[in-house]
């Protein structure tokens, strides 16, 4: 009943699969941010408390989204492999490691420019900022246990548990640091982001949230082909398609 | 020197066999075994020999359930030793190329809290283990101050004691003299002879007087 | 921009920066695991003659 | 006739506590690096009182965070190196329980030491007797919950040259919440509150990771010892 599902996340399947897909999400990524861009920079109305300082939200929102997208991406995907033995599903954790890292960044350094106008300083211990800066922590973990293991592997089993571990603790720590919050700042701070947004914001912002989502499906692909090509080095298949 | 068999606990039957079939095992790039298999029955020997660097110790982790092959299955008794994981434990005395002894730990500490876990045993008991490869001298001394030799007979201590059917002796000559090799080759006899099983690794040939398998690593 | 030019303007760089290393990291990535697996396949192949 | 779980672990205790006490100063170094920690504090801010008693807590659990995590290298690293870590994972048991016997004996160990050493050190701090069980109450809880994350990732760098502050930089993320409520449940002692939501959930937490920890870290032995 499973060889379906087997023969789907086939290492040729998967290589030749990912390659047709990475112009389709680069397509739609490029479309969607590009609209997102230019309305929530140029034609969305300015916030009346925070002023243009608010566009910032045009690329924070959809890196932290992303960031804990890739690393919610990253532990499924290593659960999948140590489960069910699917071994293409330590090549998508590995793949989708760094590029979570990155926008990971992103949201901390924009978020922290953000601040700076709203709080009047760059680094606030805002809670979600914190709870930001644990997750690349965490990232850093993954990847460096990963790299740490000379057997690829291993490596790759390693890192699979540790994602999983981080995963149940994310929820864990992004309680903690509210309640640590609260506690100490009795809620002064001015939280990044609104729950209420006017439609003319909030349609940018859904655009900017579906295109970075894009992107992160197409950079995943072109990862993804490396990291399976690594892995099957010695397989006739890699042998006939790499052939010069 | 008494060498009486120990009895050994378990299903005693002519029954018990250990078989691997075809296992590959990458190390990275390495393709470290290419479909190695055997079967061995009870009262035999499997020698597994072959020059260094050919995958021997990576075969003896295989069978014990260390080292999970690429592909490939160990049996015993016919079943996949994953799925009856605590049973094949149980029935299985392990030594490793070192003699895995904690070095704070006495000789007979060292065997209490790792035949310990396997079945009931008695310090007493023990040290007559001890006594049988020629190291009871030694029960109390802590490992750090043995020999290489002492530490290779109480870890052959450890594997008498054990009573298991099924033995996987990782190069146990090592370090041994001669007196030492004659007494191992002896063990060896009367495990076999008692309806035992055993697979051995070493590069040199076994002086037993009776036929041996061989399986010849890296052809 | 409102005076929040010199905030906003480096986060949508930034943003737009890391978006273009992704693209780029992940095609040298690609890219260095071709000549991998075409160098494996070179040895094999001189292996075997 | 093979052994059962719980005769299985008890062995393994008497084990690792026989072990732990044969060498004292695998047992001391941790403890003194704590003392250590928490002087460098006072002399890199201040020694007035008033200053200290409000980063007491704080600079406590940092410093128990830190020395706890330095003995935990050693859990599984000491047994892979002479190999008795394979034969205890081929000896009929689960690896789940050898986990479990030798992570509750490095709590035994280091943490009932650590909550036994804090008095000590609280006073240099400046910190209330008034607020010692509450201290007491949390590092015992926060130092076991330690113990299991350390031992998920003591599994999972057993086999690695450097595997030590790769250690830290996976177990400390892991155990910043631990810090949250541990260094709370002790500041609000100290400034009379009720500490007993921080205490929940350090207990919380303490539960949680015992249920689920020797899992994990049972799954990552058996990644790492192959």
């Amino acid at each position: 009943m499973w060889t379906w599902f087997y023969r789907l996340a086939s290492p040729p399947h998967v290589y030749r699969t990912a390659a047709a897909l990475t112009p389709w999400f680069f397509a739609v990524a490029a479309v969607t941010i590009g609209y997102g861009l230019i309305d929530g920079l140029a034609f969305a109305p300015p916030d009346y408390q925070q002023g243009d300082a608010f566009r910032i939200i045009y690329v924070h929102a959809p890196s932290a989204w992303l960031s804990l997208f890739a690393y919610t991406t990253m532990a499924f995907a290593g659960a999948v492999a140590l489960i069910w033995r699917i071994k293409v599903g330590y090549a998508v954790a590995a793949a989708a490691a760094p590029i979570g890292a990155s926008f990971t960044l992103v949201a901390l350094v924009t978020g922290s420019l953000w601040g700076r106008p709203m709080w009047g300083t760059y680094w606030a211990w805002d809670p979600r900022l914190t709870s930001e800066l644990i997750l690349l922590f965490l990232y850093f973990g993954v990847i460096s246990l990963r790299q740490a293991f000379e057997d690829p592997a291993r490596g790759d089993r390693a890192a699979a548990l540790l994602g999983i571990v981080g995963v149940i603790n994310v929820p864990i720590v992004h309680f903690s640091v509210y309640w640590w919050n609260s506690l100490h700042q009795g809620g002064t701070v001015m939280r990044l982001g609104k729950p209420e947004m006017a439609t003319s914001m909030l349609w940018p912002l859904l655009a900017m949230l579906f295109g970075f989502m894009c992107f992160f499906g197409a950079v995943l692909c072109m990862r993804l082909r490396g990291e399976v090509l690594n892995r099957e080095r010695q397989s006739t298949w890699v042998r006939e398609a790499v052939k010069p | 020197m008494q060498e009486a068999t120990d009895p050994i606990d378990a299903p005693r039957a002519s029954s018990l066999d250990l078989s691997a079939d075809k296992i590959h095992v990458w190390r990275g790039d390495r393709h470290v075994l290419r479909g190695a298999g055997f079967a061995v029955k009870a009262g035999e020997l499997l020698h597994v020999a072959g020059p260094n660097g050919t995958g021997k110790t990576t075969l003896l982790r295989v069978v014990c359930g260390l080292l999970r092959p690429e592909q490939g299955a160990v049996s015993w008794c016919g079943r996949p030793i994953d799925a009856i994981r605590a049973e094949y434990q149980a029935a299985m005395a392990y030594a490793s190329h070192e003699a895995a002894l904690k070095s704070d730990l006495s000789a007979l500490e060292n065997l209490r809290y790792s035949v310990g876990l396997k079945r009931r045993v008695g310090d007493h008991e023990l040290r007559d283990t001890l006594g049988r490869t020629g190291v009871a001298a030694c029960a109390d001394l802590p490992a750090r101050v043995l020999s290489a030799g002492q530490r290779r007979r109480v870890a052959m201590a450890r594997v008498l004691a054990m009573r298991a059917p099924l033995w996987l002796l990782d190069e146990p000559f090592t370090n041994l003299d001669s007196k030492g090799t004659a007494l191992m080759c002896r063990m060896l006899e009367a495990h076999l002879d008692g309806g035992g099983l055993a697979l051995v690794v070493a590069h040199h040939a076994l002086a037993l007087a009776r036929p041996i398998r061989r399986l010849e690593l890296g052809e | 921009m409102g005076g929040y030019a010199r905030f906003v303007w480096p986060s949508i760089g930034l943003a737009l920066g890391v978006l273009i290393w992704n693209v780029w990291a992940a095609r040298r990535h690609h890219a260095q695991a071709l000549v991998r697996a075409r160098r494996a396949l070179a040895m094999a192949r001189s292996e075997e003659s | 006739m093979s052994i059962g779980a719980f005769p299985a672990m008890r062995l393994i205790l008497r084990r690792e506590l026989r072990l732990y006490f044969r060498r004292p100063d695998q047992l001391l170094q941790p403890l003194v690096f704590f003392l250590i920690v928490t002087t460098l504090f006072p002399l890199a801010l201040s020694p007035r009182l008033s200053l200290l008693r409000d980063m007491a807590p704080g600079v406590l659990w940092v410093a128990a965070l830190l020395s706890s995590l330095l003995s935990l290298e050693t859990l599984f690293k000491a047994d892979a190196e002479d190999g008795t870590l394979e034969q205890l994972a081929l000896s009929g048991q689960s690896l789940g329980v050898i986990v479990i016997a030798k992570t509750l004996a490095h709590w035994l160990v280091s943490g009932v030491a650590l909550v036994a050493m804090s008095p000590l050190v609280a006073t240099a701090l400046a910190i209330p007797t008034d607020a010692f069980p509450v201290m007491f109450a949390s590092l015992a809880l926060g130092t076991l919950t330690l113990s299991w994350l350390g031992a998920i990732g003591a599994g999972l760098t057993v086999g690695l040259r450097r595997g030590s502050v790769l250690l830290s930089l996976i177990v400390l993320p892991l155990a910043m919440p631990l810090l949250i409520f541990g260094a709370s449940a002790t500041d609000r002692a100290i400034g009379g509150e009720s500490p007993a939501g921080a205490l929940y959930f350090l207990g919380a937490l303490c539960v949680f990771t015992t249920s689920l920890a020797p899992v994990a870290a049972a799954a990552a032995l058996r990644i790492t010892l192959e």
